[in-house]
């Protein structure tokens, strides 16, 4: 059975890791991101019990405050950006190249 | 008769014969250090220390003559100067003695003249700074007892040449001749230290006693390679074919350098170096022959460049070329010919210096005029000068019993004995020098007044005249003194050996006789051509001959076409090279780095979906080799 | 049994809603399926033994995160929506390739390294979930637990810095403002005085309504554009306001000459200006876009009004 | 007495001191008197050095890195303590010549004048080094001082020039370094000191791959045809000063490694290479003198003459004669005294009419006398007119290379006649001749500039007429090297015996 749940965090992650590469909506890309910690989090949830052992559990707790804490900061990052450019895309920031 | 031993000596005028270099340069060091403060005194320094110069070497003389001659090659030691090349000492015998006084002696008196020649020069000092700096150098060329100082002197003279052609600096025709003479001198030099390359690394010395005196023991072809060296060297300093261009342009320089570098002593530092090197030359028959060759032939390009001259001093120096071809010829021929080969350099020291300073008494009171089209009947108006020309003139054209008809003619005798060839050639060069120096006289001296409106000829003062009077009593006597009773030969048998059989002066020999015939047809031409007949202000488009000899016999054509034009071509072509090629290649590589890395910046788009999307695929690419890793 | 129906509806759901996350136009909605997936996941948790976690994933994402994701959607516009045309050459067809490739690897790497039966978290949690949490988190991991209150510490900092915008020059006073306005009608002509309200009052209330100048005929400033055009479409623009709306034009006409050609304002400037009508909110917009903007600007505005009818 | 430590200490201590200094004339004042005091401890050191006594004198041993065998290693033989005088002599006159050199520019003239004092120290170090990888850090290290000083002080050109010399120099120091690591660790000797690595190589393919590393670091540090395009870029864009020490010292620290490392570390290495080498030289000699001859640009053009005469001097060391050998030591030497008058001079003449170009001047000589006769006396050290110090060095060479290898000599002899056309062309060009208007106000050498020339003149001179002072102290150490080296001088075809010699 946990093997199932594993595919399927395996299929969130890349579904997440798509929408991170074809959006360009800056909040769109970062609720992507937020599916693919998800998808890491059920991962490590479906390990724990595999195991037996709570640490996996802990894991995923540990990444929910992190993630939380990235939300803040990102979309902090976003508004700033918007506030000055007009626009939440991601491909509008592109000053930093060659 | 072999050379003598060489012995070290101590003590008395000898000992001292270094101060006869230190002294000149003494007073040209603090001549040009002590700059405008010195102007005073300047010329009268340089004086003092050129004639100080001449006393040790009278001293030096004397005290030589004390000695047995099989005694007098005197060795002094000085200091090591390249230890493990070359020691330097002084070697004080017959021929550097004979040298020595002929610098220092005709030296001192272009000294003296210079007072009143250069009296109105602002440089004045400076050129008695370098006048003493050319005898200080000249005198360590002479007295040199290695190949490593005669090389210093040689240099040095060339130095001192160069300062003093190009002593009116501001003149580019000076500058350019300047710079020409010591270029074409280098070439000379390029043998020369070849030369000397060659000799050390055949006998890992430099010294002239171990060399010369072990120069049977190596091989004729080592001998011929050194020997022909020598002789670039000789050609370059000497003027001879094919190095000869620079003498002509060298007249740009004051007066009395002419008279003293490129008459009397520097230009015959060759003869020098060619008597000094007998022995090499003496092992190695194929450089002798080269020798006598380039003697005769420079000795007909001289004259017959001194026929189409009008300046007066270039004409002079055509002839200082040619007589210079006599010495060499004569010291090509071997012991028979060194003692005429010196005894005419020093004789032609006299005559030459005072014609060359005849000349410029001329030229002092032409307003520095020195087309001879524009002189004329001069013989009234400064009677000195004109005699004393006149002695000088008849000294080289060989007039009987006077310093030429002795020391040129015994080269003639000799040449003709060695090759009958070379000596009907040296007579026919006899025949133009007549021809050439009459032209110049009449032309000078005699005729209609054809000045410039704004010239006033005058008598040149005493203390240019004075000089003019010393030097063309040595133009008279010297020449008897010398050769008479082989009186020079034996002096100087010493110092470079001697013929088994020493020659005995045959007073009506027929070559004297065709020789006095021909030199008298000469100046009987020259007397239809330009004493009798009106002389044109404008010289006559001529002859191609004519043209061919006022240019010099196109030798300056030559060297353009050959070297100058190439030479530019080479180094535009390596210029170009340079930029484009060498540094191009760097540059280019430089670019080529620049644009690949150019294009490859394009990768970093800014955009950041590309960049997760190739962390995205790499992620990818890692976990799937993992997974292939991990089967294995 | 119960789990394997919980699983399947909730995997298919959830994978569903994830597609409808990414490939949803509007960003609303794509919160709104986020929203589907952490609850399907939460459920997940639970049906797993973790019903801390679950709780969790319900407070924190569903409750905290995507409210803050629907503030910030609130902020820089709602109906903001992707333009589905991709920019980036290849960016698309890679991206697919390879989250296949990241699907198909992570499932076959992730899937295959478990081997037996589950254990269960019985033998873990024997003083229950929550108290056997704990007591990792209290004990064993306090350490990076502190941790991790410092970094929520430092992001609420950050996000306050971040957000927080200094402001570069003084707050412009009424005194700075009307001198504005008079430079800006010294400039352009441009109504120093606010615009006439609509004829709301007497007979109608209704926006449409022109406000009356006293000599009785309609003022076009007061005119609203946007109905305007409106009404003309249906037919129904009041004869006296498209009189007025004629005049005007012509005068516009002639005050901008010949020279200029007829140029349609592109999408970008209208929506730069904010509409033809509309004052924009900010003092910034008032001083960019009205004030200091020059002739030939204002001029190309009014035209784009032209455009409009 | 650590001497060459506390020689380098003074030195870097200098450089701090004035950047302390508030007040820019201080500064220089301050610069010169560290720069003498130095002068004077090496002179006092120098008379201690004993010509016969051991190979390496003076010398320190510190471990530096002891986990790799790195060593704080100085110490002085004969080549490097006159290459040491060589540069605590320049210097003094370097600073003194300098004096209104960085005022140009914005740049500060206290770091002017530090990084000369911190040049210096790298200089006493790179030629003091016994160990490998302390010669390597002083080695790479010279070159922040003189980027610095090209790329903020320079010409017009400044920052392409020093990039250049930068880029070109490290590109050569990372194939030493490759070497030096490859060396350290095919001998096996857990050591990088020069006298422990002597020999141990033994395997002639081995020898000349890290021949190969060294010597292309050198040939271009040097520089040697065909790496010697950055010189008269560098050259030409560096103040005058920055210039002197660029061509007079840094360049022989190619030199010096050539006859120290090349030859010592790989002997076999070296005998195979000599043909190329000499080629090389050769080429360098003919090629640097005719693009001399062709150049418009004063600075460059004696740049290129450098070329030139490091042609002699890398043809000197790999003759293999003891000569050739102490000839092309002593040409290091003379060559930085009388190329280092040549920029010098060249420098006050720029300084004054405020034009590299040979084109626009003329006839100077009338105007500025002293200036001219010290420009021409430099000019002629730098043909090697016996007399003046330079000519023993190149007579030495070329008689030690002739014992050896005829052809090359003669041709490299042309290069004679090609010096005396480039100077004396470019002499008559800018003094000769009509003076022309724009330098009809030019002053002649004040007090200072005649401290700078006269100095350099005389030891012209001096060493022109006296080289054995400094080629007593050579001749031991070169001859210690050949032996190193296994080879001997040819026999004469015709012994002579000879007193003495």
């Amino acid at each position: 059975m946990t093997t199932h749940y594993l595919v399927l965090s395996a299929l969130l992650f890349a579904i997440g890791g798509v929408g991170v590469l074809v959006r360009r909506n800056a909040i769109v890309v970062f609720m992507c991101v937020e599916l693919m910690l998800n998808a890491c989090n059920l991962a490590f949830v479906t390990f724990a019990r595999q195991n037996g052992n709570l640490d996996g559990q802990l894991i995923a707790f540990f990444v929910m405050i992190v993630a939380a804490a990235e939300v803040v900061i990102g979309l902090a990052i976003i508004v700033t950006i918007f506030r000055t450019r007009r626009s939440a895309s991601v491909d509008d920031v592109s000053l930093l190249k060659y | 008769m072999e050379p003598a031993e060489i012995i070290q000596h101590s003590g008395g005028a000898i000992g001292a014969a270094w101060l006869m270099i230190a002294l000149p340069l003494v007073g040209a060091a603090v001549l040009l250090l002590g700059g405008r403060r010195t102007d005073k005194f300047g010329h009268l320094l340089g004086v003092l220390m050129a004639v100080a110069s001449f006393v040790v070497a009278a001293l030096s003389f004397a005290q030589l003559l004390g000695f047995a001659p099989g005694e007098r090659r005197r060795g002094i030691e000085l200091y090591d100067f390249i230890p493990g090349l070359a020691k330097v000492g002084l070697l004080v015998d017959p021929l550097s003695i004979s040298f020595c006084l002929l610098i220092t002696f005709v030296g001192s008196l272009i000294h003296i003249y210079s007072i009143g020649y250069m009296a109105h020069d602002p440089n004045r000092r400076r050129f008695f700074a370098y006048l003493n700096l050319f005898v200080a150098a000249m005198l360590l060329l002479v007295l040199a007892d290695n190949y490593v100082a005669l090389f210093v002197g040689w240099e040095g003279v060339g130095l001192a040449s160069y300062l003093l052609i190009g002593f009116w600096q501001h003149k580019p025709s000076a500058a350019t001749a300047a710079k020409k003479a010591f270029i074409v001198n280098r070439v000379g030099d390029f043998g020369l230290l070849i030369g000397i390359f060659t000799i050390f690394a055949t006998f890992h010395t430099l010294a002239f006693n171990d060399v010369l005196a072990n120069a049977d023991k190596a091989s004729s072809g080592t001998l011929t390679a050194i020997g022909l060296l020598l002789l670039v060297g000789a050609c370059g300093k000497s003027a001879q074919l094919p190095l000869q261009s620079w003498l002509l342009d060298a007249m740009e320089g004051p007066t009395p350098v002419s008279a003293l570098i490129h008459a009397a002593t520097m230009v015959t530092a060759g003869v020098y170096l060619i008597v000094r090197s007998g022995p090499i030359f003496q092992g190695a028959e194929t450089a002798q022959l080269v020798v006598t060759i380039v003697g005769v032939a420079t000795l007909l390009a001289g004259a017959i460049i001194g026929t189409a001259k009008d300046d007066i001093k270039k004409a002079l120096a055509g002839s200082t070329m040619s007589q210079i071809g006599y010495m060499v010829l004569a010291a090509g021929i071997g012991p028979a010919g060194y003692a005429f080969a010196i005894a005419h350099l020093i004789t032609h020291g006299f005559f030459k210096a005072d014609m060359f300073l005849g000349a410029g008494s001329v030229m002092h009171a032409m307003n520095d005029e020195v087309d001879m089209r524009k002189y004329g009947a001069l013989r009234k108006v400064m009677p000195v000068t004109f005699v004393t020309f006149l002695i000088g003139y008849l000294a080289i054209i060989g007039f009987p019993l006077l310093s030429g008809y002795f020391t040129k003619d015994g080269i003639i005798e000799t040449a003709m004995e060695h090759n009958a060839i070379l000596g009907w050639l040296a007579v026919l060069g006899a025949g133009i020098t007549g021809f050439y120096m009459s032209r110049l006289v009449f032309m000078t001296f005699f005729g209609a007044k054809r000045w410039e409106p704004t010239a006033h000829p005058h008598e040149s003062p005493a203390v240019m005249t004075w000089p003019l009077i010393i030097l063309s009593v040595g133009a008279i006597g010297l020449g008897a003194f010398l050769v008479l009773g082989n009186r020079f030969m034996t002096f100087l048998s010493p110092a470079v050996g001697a013929p088994e059989e020493m020659p005995s002066f045959h007073p009506f020999s027929l070559t004297g006789l065709v020789t006095l015939a021909l030199v008298a047809i000469g100046a009987a031409f020259a007397w239809v051509k330009y004493g009798r007949a009106e002389v044109p202000a404008v010289a006559p488009r001529g002859s191609f001959l004519t043209v061919f000899a006022r240019r010099d016999l196109y030798g300056d054509a030559l060297n353009e076409a050959l070297f100058m034009r190439p030479g530019q071509w080479l180094t535009r072509l390596a210029v170009f090279f340079d930029n484009r090629g060498v540094d191009g290649l760097v540059n280019g590589l430089a670019a080529g780095i620049g644009g690949t890395s150019g294009r490859l910046r394009r990768v970093q788009t800014g955009f950041v979906r590309s960049y997760a999307l190739s962390i995205f695929l790499g992620a990818a690419v890692l976990a799937g080799a993992w997974l292939v890793v991990g089967n294995l | 049994m119960g789990e394997s129906i919980t699983f399947w509806v909730l995997a298919v759901v959830s994978v569903i809603a994830a597609l409808g996350l990414v490939f949803s136009r509007r960003a609303v909605y794509s919160a709104l399926m986020l929203g589907v997936v952490m609850l399907s996941l939460a459920v997940l948790y639970a049906v797993q033994d973790a019903p801390f976690l679950a709780a969790v994933q319900i407070i924190v994402y569903t409750g905290a995160v995507m409210m803050l994701f629907l503030f910030v959607l609130m902020l820089v516009g709602v109906d903001s929506s992707d333009s589905l045309v991709e920019t980036i050459k290849g960016q698309r067809f890679w991206a697919i390739v390879g989250g296949l490739g990241f699907a198909v690897l992570l499932a076959a790497g992730i899937g295959n390294a478990v081997v037996g039966p589950a254990k269960g978290l019985a033998a873990a949690t024997q003083a229950g979930n929550v108290p056997s949490l704990a007591e990792l988190i209290f004990t064993r991991h306090v350490f990076a637990f502190e941790v991790t209150s410092a970094l929520l510490i430092t992001a609420a900092l950050g996000a306050m810095v971040l957000a927080h915008r200094e402001r570069a020059e003084a707050k412009p006073t009424q005194k700075d403002l009307s001198r504005q306005r008079f430079v800006a009608f010294g400039r352009t002509g441009k109504n120093p005085a606010p615009l006439p309200g609509p004829g709301t009052y007497a007979r109608h209330n209704a926006i449409d309504m022109p406000a009356l100048l006293p000599d009785g005929s309609v003022s076009p400033l007061s005119v609203n554009r946007y109905i305007a055009r409106y009404e003309e479409s249906q037919g129904i623009l009041p004869p006296e306001v498209a009189r007025v709306l004629e005049q005007e034009e012509a005068a516009q006409q002639r005050a901008a000459g010949h020279t200029n050609g007829h140029s349609t304002p592109t999408v970008a400037e209208e929506a730069r200006d904010g509409g033809p009508d509309t004052e924009p909110m900010d003092e910034e917009g008032v001083v960019a876009g009205r004030v200091v903007r020059p002739r030939g600007e204002s001029v190309r505005e009014s035209l784009s009004e032209e455009d409009g009818k | 007495m650590p001497w060459l430590s506390t020689l380098m200490g003074v030195s870097v201590l200098g450089a701090l001191g004035v950047t302390l200094v508030r007040n820019d004339k201080l500064a220089k004042q301050f610069t010169l008197v560290v720069s003498l005091i130095v002068l004077a401890l090496t002179v006092a050191m120098a008379v201690q050095f004993s010509p016969n006594g051991d190979k390496f004198q003076f010398a320190e041993t510190y471990d530096w890195i002891p986990a790799f065998g790195v060593h704080y290693g100085v110490a002085v033989d004969g080549i490097a303590l006159v290459l040491i005088l060589l540069s605590v002599i320049l210097v003094p006159i370097v600073v003194l010549a300098s004096w209104h050199d960085a005022e140009a520019g914005k740049r500060s003239v206290r770091t002017y004048f530090s990084l000369l004092l911190v040049l210096e120290a790298m200089m006493i170090g790179v030629f003091a080094a016994t160990d490998v990888f302390l010669f390597y850090v002083f080695f790479e290290a010279m070159l922040i001082p003189m980027y610095f000083m090209i790329g903020s002080y320079g010409g017009a050109q400044r920052s392409y020039a020093a990039v250049k010399f930068l880029l070109y120099s490290l590109f050569g120091g990372l194939l030493m370094l490759v070497a030096v690591i490859a060396l350290y660790s095919i001998a096996g000797k857990g050591t990088f000191m020069f006298s422990d690595l002597v020999g141990t190589i033994q395997d002639v393919t081995t020898q000349k791959w890290l021949f190969l590393g060294f010597f292309i670091a050198f040939a271009i540090k040097a520089p040697l045809w065909p790496f010697h395009t950055w010189l008269p870029d560098a050259a030409a864009q560096a103040p005058a000063g920055a210039a002197v020490l660029l061509v007079g010292v840094l360049d022989k620290v190619g030199t010096y490694g050539m006859l120290r490392f090349c030859l010592e570390l790989f002997p076999d290495a070296a005998k195979f290479f000599t043909p190329l080498v000499i080629t090389l030289s050769v080429i360098g000699i003919v090629y640097g003198a005719i693009v001399a001859i062709g150049q418009t640009d004063m600075k460059r053009l004696i740049a290129y003459t450098s070329v030139s005469h490091f042609g002699f001097i890398a043809m000197g060391v790999f003759a293999m004669t003891t000569s050739a050998g102490s000839g092309a030591t002593l040409y290091m030497v003379n060559h930085g005294f009388s190329t280092g008058a040549l920029f010098l001079i060249a420098g006050f003449l720029i300084y004054r009419r405020g034009s590299q170009f040979i084109a626009d001047y003329g006839g100077v000589q009338k105007v500025a006398p002293i200036l001219a006769g010290t420009f021409l006396v430099a000019g002629l050290s730098s043909l090697s007119l016996p007399g003046l110090s330079t000519f023993v060095s190149e007579f030495m060479v070329l008689t030690g290379t002739y014992q050896r290898y005829v052809v090359p000599a003669v041709i490299a002899t042309v290069g004679v006649i090609l010096a005396a056309i480039y100077i004396l062309w470019m002499y008559q060009r800018t003094m000769n001749g009509p003076t022309a208007e724009s330098v009809k106000s030019l002053p002649d050498l004040n007090a200072r500039e005649k401290w700078v020339v006269a100095p350099l003149v005389a030891l012209l001179l001096v060493f022109g007429f006296y080289p054995k002072p400094l080629l007593d102290v050579i001749n031991p150490a070169v001859k210690d090297t050949l032996s190193s080296v296994s080879v001997t001088d040819p026999k004469p075809a015709v012994p002579v015996a000879q007193e003495g010699q």
